[in-house]
């Protein structure tokens, strides 16, 4: 059952070093307080697991949290290249990384078979690729009906997956609106589930088939309006694109990333995002 | 009208492959401008499918990435990702995928993912994302890109996704239905897979290239085809919405969003 | 793309004798006012595919539409048995029915593997159960990471499905809200898809996230009001639950249930039902 | 309190065996009044899932069918019906599942398939809907119904859905991690599994039945606990809220709903 806590209080709860974590969000409501949270308390050795790694990884990476990483989009979208991720792949800075390399079908599919409590999705791709050869959570089962091989990979089942969602109502259920990814997934793949909010609100008022997820399926619920800033929360503000494009010069250079997030997060706290979203607030 | 680059005629040429009954699972950049230039010139019923989940999009800009609001405030509907790779692409109801390379050979084949060792690459590109599945499950493949030898290459260093293998019929062999890459649009010309070896062959070449200027920027022997048309210029009309929607792109990514 | 048209020209052009077809809802918006044009259209031969057999299919096997049927709960529900359909399978009256029985969690992921484009489903189930001795679409596959062995079923692709839902915009986008049941799934894993909706819309006014079918993956619209009755449409009418009730009487005689499909449905035509409603209306 | 129905006993019954932090999985009929009944007493946070998709509902009245308007309009959300059967079910999220029989034997092993010979039935029942699954899925399964010799039966004509097989051991001998049927509630006693041999024990007698009388009632030698207790008899709290919940329900069931 959902306790309501500060986000610092459920980092230190429910994320632990050396645990495997998805904080999930594609494109949109991407967790970022959460990982700031997440780096300033100082993890280490954790299994990063997201579609697309993003600023979020880059950051996490950047700043040694991680050791090993399962995604299936390396980039910063629409700008280019993740600085943090290549310096860690190609030069072990700031130590080495291990990649488990998927596609975008393979990891989502994989996320919805821990979901589902199987321990792997089968479907039909990667065919003529060479990410079989390099990944060995990637085999082929043979359809009984039809013959035809398909790929299999193994399920995605996190120790704690992180998310940002608009609302949760007081009983502790959260509605994810808009572009909702794999998120709802990630959470009831999870073991646990940390949940950032815009708002706790009395009645989530939406309608029937809305992408909720009930109170009991999450551990906890952390309120920190603007938690998802650059990244956007439908309804509430929209995508710091400007952001994302600075990041390209931030994090090319290791001393002006390490003073980059001295600055803006180990010496920070989460009540700052309020503030980075209030222009980007638009009337809807 | 001669005042455009070859990356704007690019795009318009991509676009003029478009119709009406399309349903196309967009990339970032040049796929997205084509597909939206299509929809806003002759393509106005054009079905855009993003894979953030955005199904039946109409950005008024476009976007910066894969899933800006833009996409999912002007959709049809947004379905969760797993099951925009489930049901709508694996489904096969999308008619044209775009993808572009990192590195690209003569069969269509793409790397995205490293350049060098996977194990110690010497340049680690973004990955594959959706596109080892849209190359195997959309009804085709168009591909746009700019062309250098560094990008069309004699041979690739990973197979993000397949396109004609060895060429042939090396994608039936492997059980794939769908045509794979019938269409490459580039910055100086257009290509199309030769019907037997389905080796890429050059059947256009924009106002101006010469086959000096191609054979600099490809890393192999080019094949033409018999008849080599010349690709007809942008017109005014498609060179004033592309640039239109440009402006309106820059303008918009460049304050936030609320401001 | 959706066309437009009268239910019955859309069941002449898009359902014919010796079929798959899918009457899918899974207690809500059941699409009855199809199966009486189907029914009155004389189809044969069908296989009637349907988690549910409900009332719609204990009519259309009782009139002689149905050569086989597959399900996966063959009751009135909260009622009894389906006496008609007991007869048919009991004493072939008025015809013999081959059954393909399943799991109604077979039977969803049969339909979502169908929507997918795939030949098989994998899931957990049917452990120590009798079934798969019965039924050959019902095999085995071992997860190539836990060894587990797992349930695969057939995939459910029917030549056409038909549902009903609440509305559809001038583009023939459809919504379905509420008990959405295995709709969606139905209509994509389908060649074809008729639709009957309680009424056309300039513009379906909901949230990003609804259950929505594009125009384009729809064959026909038919708007005919009412046309889910004796079930239920989510904001327009309650269900007859007096109704179901009734019908374990009519339906458990040869005769009554005859004379009662010859009044009620052949003599008739889809715009009966609208008045069929009218008392089921709310305020909602 | 005497003036009770067995059945208002049994529903009752297995009201008390729910708690606040129970996420149930109910069916039509009894379970389904006694999981309202435990969320409308003792219970108020119990967490109840229909099939049909309907999670965290708290209708004001019985539910015809498993899939009324009643169990949405009041239900925290509403899923399709196969992501209900895939994350919820599979995915190991129920505590409790409800399950009743045509027929049932000592294990709880559970038959609403066909009476007789499966290509030739004597009698074509519904079958089994969400059994199969549910019985293997769920933490554990509590049966209600109600004792015959018809329906307490040596041998069952049909396996729908697996209780402990043979006994013993024999869950964990095909692959199934979960307890099973852990409790038997019917019109006149309480039944529950030999920890060893898994038969069906009765551990309470419900006030005034005799073992004559439950002998009668089952087609089997019944194993009795070495302390049988009597079940408690209805508080008025409980009988009062369990009529009020059926007489709202008769009600409106009889009459069109939006009359």
């Amino acid at each position: 059952m959902a306790k309501f806590m500060p986000l610092r209080d459920a980092i230190a709860e429910f994320l632990h070093d050396g645990d495997e974590v998805a904080f999930e969000g594609f494109t949109h409501l991407i967790p970022h307080a959460a990982a700031h949270e997440a780096i300033r308390q100082g993890r280490r050795n954790l299994t990063l697991v997201r579609l697309t790694p993003d600023i979020i990884y880059d950051q996490m990476i950047g700043m040694g949290c991680a050791s090993r990483i399962v995604f299936s989009y390396a980039g910063n979208p629409g700008v280019g290249l993740l600085h943090r991720l290549r310096d860690a792949v190609e030069n072990a800075w700031p130590n080495p990384i291990e990649i488990c390399e998927h596609s975008h079908a393979a990891l989502a599919n994989a996320y919805e078979a821990g979901a589902s409590g199987l321990h792997c999705a089968i479907f039909r791709g990667y065919k003529g690729a060479d990410l079989p050869k390099v990944n060995k959570d990637i085999k082929t089962v043979i359809c009984p009906f039809s013959g035809e091989e398909l790929a299999a990979v193994r399920a995605v089942r996190p120790d704690v997956s992180i998310i940002h969602a608009q609302k949760a109502d007081r009983d502790g259920n959260v509605l994810v609106e808009g572009i909702v990814g794999v998120q709802k997934e990630a959470v009831l793949a999870a073991k646990h589930a940390v949940v950032t909010v815009e708002e706790v609100v009395d009645d989530l008022d939406v309608h029937p088939n809305a992408c909720i997820l009930p109170g009991w399926t999450v551990s906890a619920i952390c309120e920190v309006p603007g938690a998802a800033h650059p990244s956007y929360a439908h309804g509430y503000y929209g995508r710091d694109n400007s952001f994302y494009l600075e990041w390209d010069r931030i994090s090319a250079d290791r001393e002006l990333f390490t003073a980059w997030m001295k600055d803006n997060v180990l010496d920070e706290t989460p009540k700052v995002f309020v503030s980075r979203v209030a222009a980007l607030r638009s009337g809807t | 009208m001669s005042n455009y680059t070859p990356v704007e005629l690019m795009t318009i040429a991509a676009s003029r492959a478009l119709s009406n009954d399309d349903v196309c699972f967009v990339g970032i950049g040049a796929p997205s401008a084509a597909c939206n230039l299509a929809r806003l010139t002759h393509a106005p019923d054009i079905t855009l499918i993003y894979e953030s989940g955005t199904i039946g999009t109409k950005p008024d800009v476009l976007p910066l990435s894969i899933g800006d609001g833009e996409l999912c405030d002007t959709a049809v509907t947004t379905v969760p990702v797993p099951e925009m790779f489930r049901y709508w692409l694996q489904g096969g109801r999308i008619t044209i995928g775009f993808l572009s390379a990192a590195q690209l050979d003569r069969f269509g084949n793409i790397n995205t993912t490293v350049i060098g060792d996977y194990f110690a690459p010497k340049v680690r590109l973004p990955g594959g994302g959706g596109a080892p599945e849209i190359a195997g499950s959309c009804g085709e493949i168009y591909i746009t890109m700019q062309q250098s030898t560094r990008g069309f290459v004699e041979k690739i260093d990973f197979f993000t996704s397949f396109g004609h293998g060895t060429g042939g019929t090396a994608r039936e062999e492997i059980g794939l239905t769908t045509k794979g890459p019938t269409l490459l649009i580039t910055d100086l010309a257009i290509w199309k897979p030769d019907p037997a070896t389905r080796e890429f062959t050059v059947v256009s070449l924009h106002p101006g290239v010469t086959r000096e200027q191609m054979a600099k920027s490809v890393g192999w022997e080019i094949r033409y085809a018999d008849d080599v048309e010349t690709t007809p210029p942008p017109t005014e009309q498609e060179l004033a919405v592309l640039r239109d929607l440009h402006a309106r792109t820059k303008l918009a990514h460049q304050q936030p969003a609320g401001a």
